[in-house]
Protein backbone atom coordinates (compact mmCIF):
# COMPACT_ATOMS: atom_id res chain seq x y z
CA UNK A 1 0.00 0.00 0.00
CA UNK A 2 1.54 2.88 -0.91
CA UNK A 3 -0.27 6.58 -0.43
CA UNK A 4 0.20 9.99 -1.42
CA UNK A 5 1.99 12.42 1.31
CA UNK A 6 1.36 15.87 1.47
CA UNK A 7 3.39 17.98 3.33
CA UNK A 8 2.48 22.08 3.57
CA UNK A 9 3.87 24.95 6.15
CA UNK A 10 1.92 27.73 6.19
CA UNK A 11 1.00 31.01 8.38
CA UNK A 12 -2.64 30.21 7.42
CA UNK A 13 -5.45 27.73 9.09
CA UNK A 14 -6.06 24.57 7.94
CA UNK A 15 -9.44 22.40 7.45
CA UNK A 16 -8.73 19.36 9.36
CA UNK A 17 -12.00 17.85 8.03
CA UNK A 18 -11.46 18.84 4.06
CA UNK A 19 -7.67 17.53 4.55
CA UNK A 20 -9.04 14.09 5.84
CA UNK A 21 -11.40 13.71 2.96
CA UNK A 22 -8.95 14.26 0.74
CA UNK A 23 -6.96 11.59 1.71
CA UNK A 24 -10.00 9.07 1.62
CA UNK A 25 -12.04 10.61 -1.33
CA UNK A 26 -12.74 7.61 -3.55
CA UNK A 27 -10.89 5.15 -2.04
CA UNK A 28 -12.69 1.88 -0.21
CA UNK A 29 -9.56 0.07 0.16
CA UNK A 30 -8.66 1.88 3.34
CA UNK A 31 -10.21 0.75 7.19
CA UNK A 32 -8.88 3.44 9.47
CA UNK A 33 -7.48 7.32 9.29
CA UNK A 34 -6.72 9.01 12.55
CA UNK A 35 -6.38 12.83 12.75
CA UNK A 36 -4.64 14.88 15.15
CA UNK A 37 -4.95 18.35 15.92
CA UNK A 38 -2.80 20.29 17.84
CA UNK A 39 -4.08 23.68 19.26
CA UNK A 40 -2.83 26.59 21.15
CA UNK A 41 -4.04 26.11 24.84
CA UNK A 42 -4.55 29.60 26.84
CA UNK A 43 -2.30 28.25 29.71
CA UNK A 44 -5.14 29.49 32.29
CA UNK A 45 -5.73 32.78 30.63
CA UNK A 46 -1.93 33.67 30.71
CA UNK A 47 -1.32 33.18 27.13
CA UNK A 48 -2.59 35.90 24.22
CA UNK A 49 -0.85 34.21 21.71
CA UNK A 50 1.88 31.76 20.60
CA UNK A 51 4.35 33.24 17.87
CA UNK A 52 5.84 30.63 16.15
CA UNK A 53 8.95 30.96 14.40
CA UNK A 54 10.46 28.41 11.67
CA UNK A 55 13.22 27.95 9.26
CA UNK A 56 11.81 28.21 5.95
CA UNK A 57 12.84 25.57 4.04
CA UNK A 58 14.01 23.23 6.08
CA UNK A 59 10.88 22.65 8.07
CA UNK A 60 9.59 21.41 4.50
CA UNK A 61 12.37 19.18 4.17
CA UNK A 62 12.64 17.48 7.41
CA UNK A 63 8.84 17.07 7.68
CA UNK A 64 9.08 15.64 4.91
CA UNK A 65 11.68 13.10 6.03
CA UNK A 66 9.70 11.96 8.98
CA UNK A 67 6.86 11.27 6.86
CA UNK A 68 9.24 9.43 4.43
CA UNK A 69 10.38 7.11 7.97
CA UNK A 70 6.95 6.91 8.65
CA UNK A 71 5.92 5.63 4.76
CA UNK A 72 8.72 3.16 5.78
CA UNK A 73 7.68 1.79 8.43
CA UNK A 74 3.91 1.33 8.25
CA UNK A 75 1.93 0.44 5.33
CA UNK A 76 0.15 4.04 4.86
CA UNK A 77 -2.40 4.45 2.19
CA UNK A 78 -1.73 8.30 2.54
CA UNK A 79 -0.21 11.08 4.90
CA UNK A 80 -1.31 14.74 5.46
CA UNK A 81 1.05 16.73 7.63
CA UNK A 82 0.80 20.37 7.93
CA UNK A 83 2.08 22.77 10.45
CA UNK A 84 1.61 26.77 10.87
CA UNK A 85 3.60 29.56 11.83
CA UNK A 86 2.99 32.84 12.84
CA UNK A 87 0.62 34.36 15.84
CA UNK A 88 -1.62 31.22 16.94
CA UNK A 89 -4.51 32.62 19.31
CA UNK A 90 -5.42 30.38 22.00
CA UNK A 91 -7.78 27.91 21.01
CA UNK A 92 -6.68 27.98 17.05
CA UNK A 93 -5.01 25.05 15.64
CA UNK A 94 -1.62 24.14 15.17
CA UNK A 95 -0.38 21.72 13.58
CA UNK A 96 -2.24 18.32 11.33
CA UNK A 97 -1.51 14.98 11.14
CA UNK A 98 -4.19 12.36 9.18
CA UNK A 99 -3.16 9.06 8.77
CA UNK A 100 -4.99 6.23 6.68
CA UNK A 101 -4.60 2.92 6.29
CA UNK A 102 -5.78 -0.80 6.09
CA UNK A 103 -5.99 -1.21 9.81
CA UNK A 104 -6.01 1.26 13.10
CA UNK A 105 -2.92 -0.07 14.38
CA UNK A 106 -1.04 1.47 11.94
CA UNK A 107 -2.87 4.59 11.74
CA UNK A 108 -2.61 5.26 15.10
CA UNK A 109 0.87 4.42 15.77
CA UNK A 110 2.21 6.15 12.52
CA UNK A 111 0.08 9.64 13.48
CA UNK A 112 2.00 9.07 16.89
CA UNK A 113 5.45 8.54 15.71
CA UNK A 114 4.69 11.76 13.17
CA UNK A 115 3.78 13.99 16.01
CA UNK A 116 6.62 12.67 18.29
CA UNK A 117 9.43 13.30 15.85
CA UNK A 118 7.31 16.86 14.99
CA UNK A 119 8.45 17.89 18.20
CA UNK A 120 11.64 17.01 18.31
CA UNK A 121 13.13 17.37 14.95
CA UNK A 122 10.74 19.89 13.01
CA UNK A 123 12.16 23.58 13.21
CA UNK A 124 9.87 25.51 14.96
CA UNK A 125 10.38 27.75 18.08
CA UNK A 126 7.27 28.92 20.11
CA UNK A 127 7.50 32.23 21.99
CA UNK A 128 4.86 33.04 24.66
CA UNK A 129 2.92 37.04 24.78
CA UNK A 130 1.51 36.95 27.56
CA UNK A 131 -1.96 39.00 28.37
CA UNK A 132 -0.73 40.95 31.06
CA UNK A 133 1.82 43.06 28.16
CA UNK A 134 4.85 41.30 28.93
CA UNK A 135 7.07 39.92 26.89
CA UNK A 136 6.74 36.36 27.17
CA UNK A 137 9.47 33.48 27.44
CA UNK A 138 10.53 31.13 24.39
CA UNK A 139 8.66 27.62 25.12
CA UNK A 140 11.33 25.40 26.51
CA UNK A 141 11.77 21.75 24.72
CA UNK A 142 10.57 19.07 27.23
CA UNK A 143 12.70 16.21 28.06
CA UNK A 144 9.51 13.88 27.84
CA UNK A 145 9.21 14.76 24.46
CA UNK A 146 12.82 13.55 23.89
CA UNK A 147 11.83 10.45 25.51
CA UNK A 148 8.28 9.90 23.59
CA UNK A 149 10.45 9.60 20.50
CA UNK A 150 13.60 7.89 21.69
CA UNK A 151 10.91 5.12 22.14
CA UNK A 152 10.42 4.75 18.55
CA UNK A 153 14.27 4.27 17.82
CA UNK A 154 14.69 0.81 16.74
CA UNK A 155 16.77 -1.60 19.10
CA UNK B 1 29.28 29.98 4.56
CA UNK B 2 26.03 31.71 5.07
CA UNK B 3 24.77 31.20 8.87
CA UNK B 4 21.35 31.70 10.16
CA UNK B 5 20.52 32.07 13.58
CA UNK B 6 16.51 31.07 14.92
CA UNK B 7 14.58 32.09 17.89
CA UNK B 8 16.82 33.37 21.48
CA UNK B 9 19.88 32.38 19.46
CA UNK B 10 19.29 34.83 16.69
CA UNK B 11 17.42 37.35 19.43
CA UNK B 12 21.07 37.27 21.34
CA UNK B 13 23.38 37.48 18.35
CA UNK B 14 20.69 40.32 17.01
CA UNK B 15 21.13 39.06 13.51
CA UNK B 16 18.95 36.75 11.34
CA UNK B 17 21.71 35.67 9.40
CA UNK B 18 25.62 36.60 8.31
CA UNK B 19 28.34 35.63 6.13
CA UNK B 20 31.04 33.68 7.78
CA UNK B 21 34.74 33.01 6.57
CA UNK B 22 36.27 31.59 9.59
CA UNK B 23 39.80 30.31 9.74
CA UNK B 24 41.12 26.68 8.08
CA UNK B 25 41.49 25.05 11.48
CA UNK B 26 37.91 25.51 12.05
CA UNK B 27 36.98 22.30 10.83
CA UNK B 28 34.20 21.37 12.71
CA UNK B 29 30.88 22.56 14.32
CA UNK B 30 32.11 22.59 17.98
CA UNK B 31 34.93 24.80 16.22
CA UNK B 32 32.36 27.27 14.56
CA UNK B 33 30.88 27.54 17.66
CA UNK B 34 33.69 28.12 19.83
CA UNK B 35 34.95 31.10 17.14
CA UNK B 36 31.74 32.48 17.17
CA UNK B 37 31.85 33.25 20.96
CA UNK B 38 34.75 35.40 20.44
CA UNK B 39 32.55 37.71 18.41
CA UNK B 40 31.10 39.73 20.98
CA UNK B 41 28.96 39.67 23.67
CA UNK B 42 26.19 38.73 21.85
CA UNK B 43 28.11 35.72 20.35
CA UNK B 44 29.13 34.42 23.70
CA UNK B 45 25.64 34.88 25.50
CA UNK B 46 23.57 32.73 22.43
CA UNK B 47 26.55 29.99 22.78
CA UNK B 48 26.83 29.66 26.87
CA UNK B 49 25.95 26.29 26.54
CA UNK B 50 26.91 25.45 23.72
CA UNK B 51 26.46 22.32 23.94
CA UNK B 52 23.02 22.39 23.96
CA UNK B 53 22.39 24.49 20.98
CA UNK B 54 21.72 22.58 17.40
CA UNK B 55 23.06 22.93 14.46
CA UNK B 56 22.10 21.79 10.84
CA UNK B 57 24.31 21.96 8.09
CA UNK B 58 22.10 22.45 4.23
CA UNK B 59 19.02 21.82 6.02
CA UNK B 60 19.83 18.72 7.53
CA UNK B 61 20.30 18.25 11.27
CA UNK B 62 23.68 17.64 12.31
CA UNK B 63 26.00 16.66 15.63
CA UNK B 64 28.64 19.31 16.71
CA UNK B 65 31.58 16.83 15.56
CA UNK B 66 30.28 17.16 12.11
CA UNK B 67 32.98 18.79 9.20
CA UNK B 68 31.95 21.72 8.19
CA UNK B 69 33.36 21.46 4.84
CA UNK B 70 31.47 22.30 2.02
CA UNK B 71 29.43 23.65 3.98
CA UNK B 72 26.54 26.09 2.12
CA UNK B 73 24.58 27.46 4.63
CA UNK B 74 24.82 26.66 9.02
CA UNK B 75 21.82 26.96 10.89
CA UNK B 76 22.23 27.24 14.65
CA UNK B 77 18.99 26.60 16.88
CA UNK B 78 17.86 26.39 20.81
CA UNK B 79 16.18 22.68 21.00
CA UNK B 80 12.96 22.74 18.81
CA UNK B 81 9.19 22.97 20.51
CA UNK B 82 6.92 22.48 17.50
CA UNK B 83 4.47 20.60 17.06
CA UNK C 1 -10.00 18.00 33.91
CA UNK C 2 -13.66 16.66 32.94
CA UNK C 3 -15.07 16.65 29.88
CA UNK C 4 -18.18 15.75 28.26
CA UNK C 5 -18.57 12.37 27.29
CA UNK C 6 -21.00 11.54 23.97
CA UNK C 7 -22.25 7.94 23.20
CA UNK C 8 -24.57 7.41 20.10
CA UNK C 9 -25.32 4.06 18.48
CA UNK C 10 -26.94 5.15 15.49
CA UNK C 11 -27.80 3.59 11.44
CA UNK C 12 -27.09 7.31 10.20
CA UNK C 13 -24.24 8.53 8.97
CA UNK C 14 -22.14 10.85 11.35
CA UNK C 15 -19.87 13.88 10.36
CA UNK C 16 -16.84 13.65 12.28
CA UNK C 17 -15.64 17.09 11.77
CA UNK C 18 -18.70 18.79 13.15
CA UNK C 19 -18.46 15.98 16.39
CA UNK C 20 -14.44 17.34 16.20
CA UNK C 21 -15.79 20.57 16.43
CA UNK C 22 -18.35 20.47 18.93
CA UNK C 23 -15.79 18.58 21.30
CA UNK C 24 -13.61 21.56 20.73
CA UNK C 25 -15.73 24.72 20.05
CA UNK C 26 -15.45 27.52 22.41
CA UNK C 27 -12.54 26.05 24.75
CA UNK C 28 -8.67 27.34 24.90
CA UNK C 29 -7.93 24.29 27.35
CA UNK C 30 -6.73 21.69 24.98
CA UNK C 31 -4.11 20.81 23.39
CA UNK C 32 -4.83 18.11 21.66
CA UNK C 33 -7.94 16.49 19.66
CA UNK C 34 -7.44 12.59 17.89
CA UNK C 35 -10.23 11.47 15.40
CA UNK C 36 -10.38 7.80 14.86
CA UNK C 37 -12.57 7.06 12.13
CA UNK C 38 -13.14 3.03 11.05
CA UNK C 39 -14.18 2.81 7.16
CA UNK C 40 -15.62 -0.09 5.78
CA UNK C 41 -12.77 -1.52 3.18
CA UNK C 42 -13.94 -3.56 0.04
CA UNK C 43 -11.71 -6.42 0.47
CA UNK C 44 -10.15 -6.23 -2.81
CA UNK C 45 -13.65 -5.19 -4.46
CA UNK C 46 -14.70 -8.82 -3.04
CA UNK C 47 -17.36 -6.87 -0.75
CA UNK C 48 -20.90 -5.09 -1.63
CA UNK C 49 -21.62 -4.26 2.01
CA UNK C 50 -21.53 -5.11 5.30
CA UNK C 51 -24.71 -5.45 7.62
CA UNK C 52 -23.98 -4.43 11.21
CA UNK C 53 -26.02 -5.94 13.74
CA UNK C 54 -26.16 -4.99 17.17
CA UNK C 55 -27.80 -5.99 20.97
CA UNK C 56 -29.94 -2.35 20.68
CA UNK C 57 -29.01 -1.22 25.31
CA UNK C 58 -26.38 -3.41 25.74
CA UNK C 59 -24.34 -1.49 22.99
CA UNK C 60 -24.98 1.81 24.33
CA UNK C 61 -24.55 1.13 27.89
CA UNK C 62 -20.93 -1.20 27.25
CA UNK C 63 -19.58 1.65 25.21
CA UNK C 64 -20.56 3.96 28.21
CA UNK C 65 -18.94 2.10 30.63
CA UNK C 66 -15.55 1.83 28.42
CA UNK C 67 -15.58 5.39 27.80
CA UNK C 68 -15.79 5.73 31.89
CA UNK C 69 -12.76 3.26 32.16
CA UNK C 70 -10.80 5.60 29.44
CA UNK C 71 -12.31 8.86 31.84
CA UNK C 72 -10.88 7.24 34.27
CA UNK C 73 -7.19 6.84 33.02
CA UNK C 74 -6.65 9.58 30.98
CA UNK C 75 -7.40 12.88 32.05
CA UNK C 76 -9.94 13.76 29.29
CA UNK C 77 -11.11 17.28 28.32
CA UNK C 78 -14.30 15.22 26.12
CA UNK C 79 -14.63 11.99 24.37
CA UNK C 80 -16.88 11.20 21.51
CA UNK C 81 -17.90 7.83 20.60
CA UNK C 82 -20.25 6.95 17.52
CA UNK C 83 -21.11 3.47 16.28
CA UNK C 84 -23.45 2.72 13.15
CA UNK C 85 -25.36 -0.31 12.81
CA UNK C 86 -27.40 -1.65 9.27
CA UNK C 87 -26.10 -1.42 6.14
CA UNK C 88 -22.60 0.08 5.38
CA UNK C 89 -21.04 0.17 1.82
CA UNK C 90 -17.52 -0.19 1.37
CA UNK C 91 -15.67 3.46 2.30
CA UNK C 92 -18.21 4.45 3.91
CA UNK C 93 -17.59 4.77 8.00
CA UNK C 94 -18.48 2.60 10.84
CA UNK C 95 -17.17 3.78 13.74
CA UNK C 96 -16.08 7.51 15.34
CA UNK C 97 -13.71 8.00 18.39
CA UNK C 98 -12.70 11.95 19.13
CA UNK C 99 -10.72 12.16 22.08
CA UNK C 100 -10.11 15.55 23.67
CA UNK C 101 -7.06 16.39 25.91
CA UNK C 102 -4.77 19.13 27.45
CA UNK C 103 -1.49 16.75 25.94
CA UNK C 104 -1.28 14.62 23.05
CA UNK C 105 0.10 11.24 24.65
CA UNK C 106 -3.26 11.47 26.72
CA UNK C 107 -5.37 11.89 24.01
CA UNK C 108 -3.35 9.10 21.33
CA UNK C 109 -3.73 6.68 23.99
CA UNK C 110 -7.37 6.96 25.10
CA UNK C 111 -8.61 6.80 21.50
CA UNK C 112 -6.22 4.06 20.69
CA UNK C 113 -7.80 2.28 24.07
CA UNK C 114 -11.36 2.60 23.18
CA UNK C 115 -11.15 1.44 19.71
CA UNK C 116 -9.32 -1.92 20.89
CA UNK C 117 -11.99 -1.76 23.66
CA UNK C 118 -14.84 -1.40 20.89
CA UNK C 119 -13.56 -4.61 18.98
CA UNK C 120 -13.52 -6.46 21.63
CA UNK C 121 -16.32 -6.01 24.10
CA UNK C 122 -19.05 -3.63 22.16
CA UNK C 123 -21.81 -6.21 21.01
CA UNK C 124 -21.78 -5.23 17.28
CA UNK C 125 -21.05 -8.31 14.68
CA UNK C 126 -20.60 -7.73 11.18
CA UNK C 127 -21.81 -9.90 8.25
CA UNK C 128 -20.37 -9.73 4.39
CA UNK C 129 -22.82 -9.31 1.25
CA UNK C 130 -20.35 -10.35 -1.28
CA UNK C 131 -20.63 -8.79 -5.36
CA UNK C 132 -21.39 -11.97 -6.70
CA UNK C 133 -23.96 -12.53 -4.81
CA UNK C 134 -23.44 -15.12 -2.52
CA UNK C 135 -24.74 -14.56 1.50
CA UNK C 136 -21.39 -13.55 2.70
CA UNK C 137 -20.08 -15.15 6.24
CA UNK C 138 -20.02 -13.75 9.81
CA UNK C 139 -16.43 -12.00 10.57
CA UNK C 140 -14.66 -13.55 12.66
CA UNK C 141 -12.84 -12.06 15.80
CA UNK C 142 -9.27 -11.85 15.66
CA UNK C 143 -6.61 -12.89 18.09
CA UNK C 144 -4.42 -9.65 17.32
CA UNK C 145 -7.73 -7.48 18.87
CA UNK C 146 -7.69 -9.03 21.55
CA UNK C 147 -4.30 -9.04 22.38
CA UNK C 148 -4.82 -5.15 21.50
CA UNK C 149 -7.10 -4.63 24.53
CA UNK C 150 -5.24 -7.40 26.90
CA UNK C 151 -2.44 -4.77 26.62
CA UNK C 152 -3.89 -2.30 28.24
CA UNK C 153 -4.77 -4.35 31.29
CA UNK C 154 -3.23 -2.94 34.63
CA UNK C 155 -1.25 -5.59 36.26
CA UNK D 1 -36.29 -14.86 32.21
CA UNK D 2 -35.86 -13.94 28.54
CA UNK D 3 -33.15 -14.98 26.37
CA UNK D 4 -31.80 -13.07 23.25
CA UNK D 5 -29.62 -14.42 20.63
CA UNK D 6 -27.36 -12.39 18.37
CA UNK D 7 -25.62 -13.31 15.30
CA UNK D 8 -25.25 -16.50 14.06
CA UNK D 9 -26.61 -17.96 17.16
CA UNK D 10 -29.32 -16.23 16.37
CA UNK D 11 -29.41 -17.62 13.00
CA UNK D 12 -28.46 -21.30 14.41
CA UNK D 13 -31.48 -21.27 16.43
CA UNK D 14 -33.63 -19.64 14.17
CA UNK D 15 -35.75 -16.86 16.44
CA UNK D 16 -34.74 -13.62 17.89
CA UNK D 17 -35.42 -13.92 21.26
CA UNK D 18 -37.55 -16.44 23.96
CA UNK D 19 -38.94 -17.11 27.27
CA UNK D 20 -36.79 -19.55 29.24
CA UNK D 21 -37.83 -21.92 32.07
CA UNK D 22 -34.98 -23.56 32.69
CA UNK D 23 -35.80 -26.17 36.06
CA UNK D 24 -34.07 -25.10 39.50
CA UNK D 25 -30.91 -27.71 38.91
CA UNK D 26 -29.74 -24.68 35.97
CA UNK D 27 -27.94 -22.49 38.40
CA UNK D 28 -24.88 -21.00 35.96
CA UNK D 29 -24.67 -19.43 32.31
CA UNK D 30 -23.09 -22.93 31.60
CA UNK D 31 -25.88 -25.19 32.85
CA UNK D 32 -27.99 -23.14 30.93
CA UNK D 33 -26.09 -23.74 27.65
CA UNK D 34 -25.87 -27.71 28.82
CA UNK D 35 -29.85 -27.75 28.92
CA UNK D 36 -30.07 -25.34 25.54
CA UNK D 37 -28.52 -27.92 24.04
CA UNK D 38 -30.80 -30.73 24.57
CA UNK D 39 -33.88 -28.58 22.81
CA UNK D 40 -33.44 -29.27 19.25
CA UNK D 41 -30.89 -28.88 16.26
CA UNK D 42 -30.85 -25.38 16.05
CA UNK D 43 -29.76 -24.85 19.81
CA UNK D 44 -26.64 -27.91 19.60
CA UNK D 45 -25.00 -26.40 16.37
CA UNK D 46 -25.58 -22.88 18.17
CA UNK D 47 -23.73 -24.02 20.87
CA UNK D 48 -21.55 -26.75 19.29
CA UNK D 49 -18.51 -24.81 20.65
CA UNK D 50 -20.29 -24.04 23.98
CA UNK D 51 -16.95 -22.28 25.47
CA UNK D 52 -16.63 -19.92 22.54
CA UNK D 53 -20.16 -18.41 22.89
CA UNK D 54 -19.94 -15.38 24.58
CA UNK D 55 -23.13 -14.00 27.35
CA UNK D 56 -24.16 -10.78 28.91
CA UNK D 57 -26.64 -10.92 31.70
CA UNK D 58 -28.83 -8.09 32.08
CA UNK D 59 -26.81 -6.14 29.37
CA UNK D 60 -23.64 -6.89 31.40
CA UNK D 61 -20.70 -9.55 30.18
CA UNK D 62 -20.37 -12.37 32.30
CA UNK D 63 -18.27 -15.64 32.60
CA UNK D 64 -19.71 -18.93 31.67
CA UNK D 65 -19.51 -19.87 35.90
CA UNK D 66 -22.16 -16.54 36.63
CA UNK D 67 -25.15 -17.31 38.13
CA UNK D 68 -28.31 -16.90 36.36
CA UNK D 69 -30.57 -16.30 39.41
CA UNK D 70 -32.20 -12.75 39.22
CA UNK D 71 -31.49 -12.61 35.68
CA UNK D 72 -34.11 -10.60 33.64
CA UNK D 73 -32.59 -11.11 30.44
CA UNK D 74 -29.47 -13.03 29.10
CA UNK D 75 -27.89 -12.96 25.79
CA UNK D 76 -25.69 -15.27 24.08
CA UNK D 77 -23.65 -14.30 21.03
CA UNK D 78 -20.47 -14.59 19.15
CA UNK D 79 -17.37 -12.73 19.96
CA UNK D 80 -17.71 -9.72 19.03
CA UNK D 81 -16.78 -8.00 15.86
CA UNK D 82 -17.39 -4.22 15.96
CA UNK D 83 -14.88 -1.29 15.42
Amino acid sequence: MSGAATVRVQAEPFDAAAESAALTQGRSDLGAVVTFTGLCRDEGGMLEALEIEHYPGMAEEEIGRVVAAAQARWPLGGVTLIHRYGRIAPGAPIVLVVTASRHRVAAFEAASFLMDYMKTSAPFWKKEHRRDGTSGDWVEAKASDDAAADRWARP
Amino acid sequence: MKAVYFAWVRERIGKTEEILLPPAEVATVADLIAWLKQKGEGYDAAFENGSTIRAAIDHTHVKHDAAIAGAREIAFFPPMTGG
